[in-house]
């Protein structure tokens, strides 16, 4: 019974990892249309700012996080104004070549920089080791990511839902040109929309230190759960992302545990499978 | 005579390295409604993009209340009173009807209440996907959109495409009576000589991208000979 | 026979009933109108005869033929042609190839994959020819996104003619074309074969009323009424929900 | 201009055309010896990114995941030859109709799906297939790659060895044969048509053309073309791995076709030459970040070159003559 | 002056640079500390990139240095199954070719030109597996991961422990890119078995899987854990701490084993690569250089595939890592093999050596 709870528990606190690194391009892939294979760069980005916070400047680790949202939504504007913009309307395969040209570029940056060798931070001790319930041990880390990950949901949705903003970025997906002749500020919007979703990755990014570690690979190593996660989910729809990474996580965890021959076959057949009969994943906003 | 609100001079404009309007020079002032007439072809979606900065600016300049704003971003022209209701309709397709109208409001008279009174079919679709609606209905909505930008002066290529007589009807009154109890200025691009011609005060014709005639709306509706050169109308037939 | 008929085709949007057991017949060589107000359920129908949508309830018969449950391209290949209200053209082809496109598939020539086109002579040329018959000759090699709205929509019809069909269903043809020119290119319609049926929506009443040998009146999905042009016109009912008062008819 | 002149002069074979394949065939033999690996190398891959373009250039389905197509055919070759059959343009028919018949059953659920899911699903099926051939290790060797590939003379002649005369004049001979047959495919009635579907598939239906099943026949033509490639690869290099069949396999030569331009067949010849050159003689100097240059040069292209190599110079010679 | 050129075909971008950069400095460092000539030949380095497993690329890589660089031996060989590409053409060219990572043990067979300075698979955790069921254990479950390097040695490990006696209760490979371990722990805490044997890749996975054991209470103390040496690697104790004390692994090199020459390496080592510590890639490309100077020096210059096998073949000497020496028969390396057991010392806990087991094969 405990074993259950503690697999089950292990799947979901996965899946939350994989929320958080993907709910970023929940936001720009799903909400802008743009098929955003950098998200995984800026992801890194974000972790290796919380590295070298903790490691050179002595930050407390939670203490780095607002700051690899900020640095990171901050650098992801100016990418999206010098590079993003130009090509919104080029097409998906476009969209693809250039930003995994970033991925690319981003290792040999990364690996300049940081070296190939892989980082992790240092937690602080009440974020260690694990809380035990009854008889069932539950690693502490994982606990704060599933917080983490409940808030970043209600804070979205509270802010996409019920603002205008949201219905912006989707009338200036829909139609830049018109959404522009009837005085909305596209430029304006989609760099924000932009910078949300990349500060998210940059996020998860620092967020999945603990879980994953972070080297110059981190940007590539991700994008494959991620893209799955959003495109199970239904494009654009935070809710969405949100249960598909905590089903594929159980999923994936309790597929590992009870067949541990498949691998990660099963996820993949899963994928295919879901997408065949549901292209749009589930939740689709469009 | 009020001063010009929208003014161009010897505009050429274009698309790439094709050039389609040449030396159009012209001027609305405010509170007037001006038709825009011509074939297939002639230019006269270009010119209605080009006073709101989608085409490729070549020479010449154009002026809002005086001011030259050729250089100036389509939002920010927007905003500063230009209400463009594209001839294509182009719904924002994932947006409910009432997204499309709250979307792009700004304050003024106009709110989503008052739109739903002119078009009350729209009130009945108004949770409808934008792309789920009829190509008239479609119609009504992008034009309600612009209304509710609350614009100083409407920009209208052809609203009356796809809508039924009477709405069309309904529809002219409206626009006549907002250009005459609320003070808007209007251009207007119609198929619709006749109807066009009875909602305006002056009429511009363009032919090849070239201001060939300009009368007052009165005026050209008698005159047939004119019409009948430019636009191969027979009206009263 | 009639060429096309539907018999009472049913069909719903959630709540919103858009065809209300809809039941219209085109005799052979009909020149056969139906209007009605915005957002009536006319497109719908077109969609429900094209295979665009399926009905609730309900059949579609072509020729005889119950071709209900066939796919669109299906009934296309046994003679069912339309036009879209909302241009639905091939942005970076030609006129010239994406009529040419027309014919092959019309001839069952797409099918070969290793004779070039160019020995297929025939069909271009007919599909050169038949582009100067709607006045875009001079417009056939240019790309279809740089023409003018106008010439767009007139390339919507010359695709449609290019399926020869004998049985044309087109939607707002002449919505966007000049006056001149939309009374031109009804002629090119109704010079069309006689063995042609020829079903359009148009909210032009002079149009309507100079071509339609019959016409429907479709309200809310249902058919309101149906009749010779002249009868329509004085219909009190039709001229309070749809016509309105500047019309004389 | 006429018409029918008009299509035509689209289709026409150009003197260039006939001076860049002498060249092909010249300058690599008589110029660049030390180069034939490579040269060979450069050639297989022009192949595999000819099918891709026939898919996505003209007919529109991008796909991420082109290289389980291209994997396949390595691996049949591959196995045929290690189980005691090293006879190549055998193993270059055999591997094109596995792979075509794979494709055709693939294919039927490719022209379902659009955008993100159809990106998704080809990744996830290359994905499927790379772990299949790490499972089934006594096929495939699994994941040290499959040993004992012992390529069989050239029509029982020219021996395959390090220099690479054979290996280039063979992969130069069946890439030629290959070109012409898509050239013919692409500029046929059925060309046209996947081209109208590309650009609006609404419109086609409307029109009477079943546009599955025209997409169903290009994915397996192309599929096939792949497999002949990855064929020729394991014969060449006497090796497969599951590599072969992996994601980087795909999204490289999905840069090359952009690189190069798309729709066009020579772009794709165009992208793999220059991509395939540049790498090596970037990653010659800049062992560790060369990387970074290959981002950049993407970035470059998708940016200043969004049509390709070719269709920048089509817009050139464009200007050229209205100047 | 005449030159001998050696191509390294190594992983100096993707997923596996680091270990390939680690490999490369290891290289350095010797002709650093020797001098670039030997036997009146000037020797140059031609480093060519794969970028990961790449066995066709590695071929072509291979064909190239010797048909348009003219090198006379070749070198690197991070990964298996590209080391398994290269001896091909080491065989078809008849060149000299040294295997300084790679330790799957079918490569040594690929080419008669061959000698490998690393380590196999089989010679640690063979040799483990009969040390581990010497100690007295009987049941072990085993975890490795699920590609050649780690079926290699669970493998290995499995039939030598079997062998002396032990029987294994449980068995599970973990796939390669594992983002994630704790479905697999969790099986072993279900299991509860007497000990734990493991491998992973040395890299992110070691701190990762000693981290998923430790958050799930599973650690020596109820436990008996296992596994070839990367398991315990300074990154994962550092992750670990106290947790990691009493795990044991074996280990063909040993960065803090007290040793005169091994210390000076450590130290020129560090000086040369921004303080960080040499490891099994550097040591083996090391001791790869050093096999090749060996090599060359007993053959006065000669370069010739030939002559240059017959010199290594059998030959012996020092290194860092202990005695070390080539098998002359199969052109495999032999070498003592550590055991080693996570212990404090200094109130850190390090890896300190408990056992060995000499001229391993
Ligand atoms: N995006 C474009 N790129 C290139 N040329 C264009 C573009 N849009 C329009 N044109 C060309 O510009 C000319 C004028 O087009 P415009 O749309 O302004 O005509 P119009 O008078 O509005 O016609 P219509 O009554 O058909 O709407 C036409 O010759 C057309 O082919
Ligand atoms: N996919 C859909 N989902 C929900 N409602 C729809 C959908 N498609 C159309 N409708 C609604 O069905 C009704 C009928 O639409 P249809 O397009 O048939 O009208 P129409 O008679 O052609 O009108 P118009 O003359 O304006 O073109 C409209 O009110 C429209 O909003
Ligand atoms: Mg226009
Ligand atoms: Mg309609």
């Amino acid at each position: 019974m405990s074993t259950l709870i503690a697999v089950l528990f292990d799947g979901f606190s996965y899946g939350m990892l994989l929320f958080l690194l993907s709910v970023g391009l929940s936001v720009t892939l799903g909400l802008m249309n743009f098929t955003n294979l950098a998200h995984g760069a800026f992801a890194m980005l974000g972790g290796y700012v919380t590295y070298a916070l903790v490691e050179s400047a002595g930050w407390p680790f939670l203490a780095t996080l607002p700051l690899a949202f900020l640095a990171t939504a901050l650098i992801a504007a100016v990418f999206e104004a010098v590079l993003f913009r130009r090509i919104y309307k080029s097409g998906e395969l476009n969209q693809v070549l250039l930003t995994i040209g970033v991925v690319f570029a981003s290792y040999a940056v990364a690996a300049f920089f940081f070296g190939t060798v892989h980082h992790s931070v240092d937690l602080p001790d009440y974020l260690k080791g694990f809380v035990e319930i009854g008889d069932l041990k539950l690693p502490a880390y994982r606990i704060f990511l599933v917080i983490v990950a409940l808030a970043v949901t209600a804070g979205l949705i509270l802010f996409l839902e019920f603002t205008r903003f949201g219905a912006m970025v989707r009338a200036a997906v829909d139609n830049d040109k018109v959404a522009g002749g009837l005085g909305l500020n596209i430029n304006a919007i989609f760099a924000l929309t932009f910078a949300l979703g990349s500060g998210l990755a940059g996020l998860g990014g620092a967020l999945a230190i603990d879980i994953l570690f972070i080297d110059p690979n981190f940007g590539f190593h991700i994008l494959v759960p991620v893209l799955i996660v959003v495109s199970i989910g239904g494009l654009g729809s935070i809710w969405g992302s949100f249960l598909a990474a905590a089903a594929l996580g159980i999923f994936d965890v309790a597929g590992k545990f009870l067949f541990p021959d498949f691998g990660p076959f099963l996820i993949y057949l899963f994928m295919v499978v879901i997408l065949f009969f549901r292209p749009n994943g589930f939740f689709a906003r469009r | 005579m009020a001063e010009a609100l929208l003014e161009l001079r010897d505009v050429r404009a274009g698309y790439g390295d094709a050039v389609v309007l040449d030396g159009v020079s012209f001027s609305v002032s405010e509170n007037a409604g001006v038709a825009l007439l011509g074939r297939n072809g002639v230019g006269k979606s270009t010119l209605i993009q080009t006073v709101m900065g989608f085409t490729q600016f070549l020479s010449g300049s154009i002026l809002w209340r005086g001011r030259e704003i050729q250089t100036v971003k389509p939002h920010l022209r927007a905003r500063m009173g230009l209400g463009w209701v594209p001839q294509e309709r182009d719904i924002f397709r994932s947006l409910t009807v009432e997204e499309n109208l709250t979307v792009v409001a700004r304050p003024g008279p106009w709110d989503v209440k008052k739109v739903y009174d002119l078009f009350p079919r729209l009130k009945e679709r108004r949770e409808n996907k934008g792309n789920q609606l009829s190509g008239g209905e479609q119609q009504m909505l992008a034009i309600g959109r612009t209304l509710m930008t609350n614009p100083a002066m409407l920009l209208l290529d052809e609203p009356l495409e796809g809508l039924a007589p009477i709405i069309v009807e309904e529809l002219g009154d409206a626009i006549g009576r907002m250009v005459r109890e609320a003070g808007m200025t209007l251009m207007l691009v119609e198929q619709h000589a006749e109807v066009t011609l009875g909602m305006t005060d002056e009429a511009i014709i363009l032919e090849r991208g070239r201001i060939v005639h300009q009368a007052a709306s009165k005026d050209l509706l008698a005159d047939h000979a004119t019409l009948d050169r430019y636009i191969g109308l027979n009206i009263g037939d | 026979m009639n060429s096309l008929e539907t018999r009472n085709l049913n069909k719903a949007f959630g709540k919103l009933v858009v065809a209300d057991n809809v039941s219209l017949a085109l005799p052979q060589g009909a020149r056969h109108a139906l209007i009605g107000p915005n957002g009536a359920g006319k497109t719908t129908l077109i969609n429900l005869i094209t295979g665009a949508l399926r009905p609730d309830t309900g059949s579609v018969q072509l020729n005889g033929e119950d071709i209900t449950s066939l796919l669109p391209d299906a009934r296309v290949k046994r003679g069912l042609g339309r036009t879209f209200q909302i241009n639905t053209l091939f942005p970076q082809l030609t006129p010239l190839e994406s009529a040419t496109m027309a014919i092959c598939e019309r001839d069952a020539l797409s099918g070969h994959w290793l004779s070039p086109l160019a020995k297929h002579g025939a069909a271009i040329d007919e599909a050169y020819d038949l582009l100067g018959r709607v006045g875009l000759a001079d417009a056939a090699t240019k790309p279809t996104r740089d023409l003018a709205y106008g010439q767009q929509r007139l390339l919507e019809i010359a695709l449609a003619l290019a399926s020869s069909p004998k049985v044309l269903l087109l939607d707002e043809p002449a919505a966007g074309v000049p006056k001149s020119e939309s009374a031109a290119l009804f002629e090119v319609i109704a010079g069309l074969p006689e063995d042609i049926s020829v079903l359009f929506i148009e909210h032009d009443m002079n149009l309507v009323f100079s071509f339609a040998t019959s016409i429907t009146v479709l309200v809310q999905g249902a058919i309101l009424t149906e009749g010779p042009p002249d009868q329509i016109a004085h219909d009190p009912q039709v001229r309070e929900i749809y016509l309105g008062g500047a019309h004389h008819g | 201009m006429d018409p029918k002149s008009w299509i035509r002069a689209k289709a026409r074979i150009s003197p260039y055309e006939a001076i860049f394949w002498i060249a092909a065939a010249v300058i690599p033999f008589v110029f660049f010896e030390n180069y034939l690996s490579l040269a060979a190398s450069v050639a297989v891959t022009a192949l595999f990114c000819i099918s891709l373009d026939m898919i996505l250039g003209y007919a529109g389905i991008i796909s991420l995941g082109h290289a389980a197509f291209f994997g396949i055919g390595a691996y049949t070759a591959g196995i045929l030859s290690a189980r005691g059959w090293g006879e190549p343009i055998s193993g270059l028919l055999l591997a094109a109709a596995v792979t075509a018949a794979v494709g055709y059953i693939v294919s039927f659920m490719i022209v379902r799906v659009q955008h993100l899911a159809l990106l998704m699903i080809t990744l996830g099926l290359s994905f499927l297939l790379a772990e299949l051939a790490i499972s089934f290790d006594q096929f495939t060797g699994g994941s040290d790659g499959l040993q004992g590939i012992d390529t069989w003379k050239l029509l029982g002649i020219w021996k395959f060895s390090l220099w690479g005369h054979t290996a280039y004049a063979y992969a130069l001979a069946t890439l030629f044969v290959l070109f012409l047959l898509a050239r013919r495919i692409v500029h046929s009635p059925f060309g046209l048509t996947l081209e109208a579907i590309r650009e609006n598939p609404v419109r086609t239906t409307a029109l009477g053309a079943p546009n599955h099943a025209h997409l169903r026949k290009i994915f397996t033509i192309a599929a096939a073309f792949a497999g002949v490639a990855g064929a020729l690869l394991a014969q060449i290099s006497e090796t497969v791995s599951p590599e072969a069949l992996g994601f980087q396999r795909s999204a490289e030569i999905a840069v090359m076709l952009i690189l190069g331009g798309t729709g066009r067949l020579y772009g794709a010849i165009l992208g793999a030459i220059i991509f395939m050159i540049a790498r090596d003689q970037i990653s010659g100097f800049y062992l560790q970040y060369w990387y970074f240059w290959i981002g950049l040069i993407l970035i470059l292209v998708v940016l200043f070159l969004p049509r390709g190599i070719l269709g920048g110079l089509e817009r050139l010679a464009r200007l050229g003559r209205r100047a | 002056q005449e030159t001998v050129k050696i191509g390294v075909i190594n992983a100096y971008s993707g997923q596996f640079a680091d270990p390939g950069a680690q490999l490369d400095a290891g290289i350095t460092l010797y002709m650093q500390q020797h001098g670039d000539t030997v036997a009146g030949k000037k020797i140059e380095i031609i480093r060519k990139d794969v970028g990961g497993i790449a066995p066709d690329v590695a071929k072509r890589l291979a064909e190239e240095l010797i048909v348009r660089d003219k090198v006379d031996i070749l070198a690197g060989a991070l990964l298996t199954p590209n080391a398994l590409a290269m001896g091909d053409v080491s065989a078809e060219a008849e060149k000299f070719m040294v295997v300084m990572n790679a330790t799957t043990p079918v490569i040594i067979t690929k080419s008669p030109y061959m000698i490998r300075t690393s380590a196999t698979a089989s010679q640690i955790n063979g040799n483990f597996g009969t040390w581990i069921a010497n100690q007295g254990v009987k049941q072990v479950y085993t975890m490795v991961t699920d590609y050649g390097p780690g079926i290699g040695s669970g493998t290995a490990f499995e039939e030598a422990f079997k062998a002396a006696g032990g029987e294994i209760v449980g068995q599970d490979r973990t796939p390669v890119v594992n983002p994630d371990f704790s479905p697999f722990v969790q099986r072993v805490a279900e299991a509860d078995p007497e000990a734990l044997y493991v491998w992973v890749p040395g890299g992110t996975q070691p701190p990762a899987l000693a981290k998923a054991l430790a958050e799930r209470g599973i650690t020596p103390e109820n436990t008996k854990i296992y596994g070839q040496g990367e398991l315990t690697d300074d990154a994962a104790l550092e992750a670990l701490g106290e947790t990691a004390l009493g795990i044991i692994t074996a280990y063909h090199y040993n960065v803090h084993r007290d040793d005169a020459m091994n210390d000076e390496f450590v130290e020129a080592y560090r000086a040369a690569n921004d303080g960080r510590d040499p490891d099994i890639y550097s040591i083996g490309a090391y001791d790869g250089m050093a096999a090749i100077y060996k090599a060359l020096e007993a053959t006065g210059g000669d370069a010739s595939g030939e002559a240059l096998i017959n010199a290594a073949k059998g030959m012996t000497w020092d290194s860092p890592r202990g005695p070390i020496g080539i098998d002359a028969e199969t052109g495999d390396v032999v070498q003592t093999i550590w055991i080693r057991e996570v212990q404090m010392v200094d109130g850190k806990p390090a890896n300190v050596i408990i056992d060995q087991v000499e001229n391993a094969k």
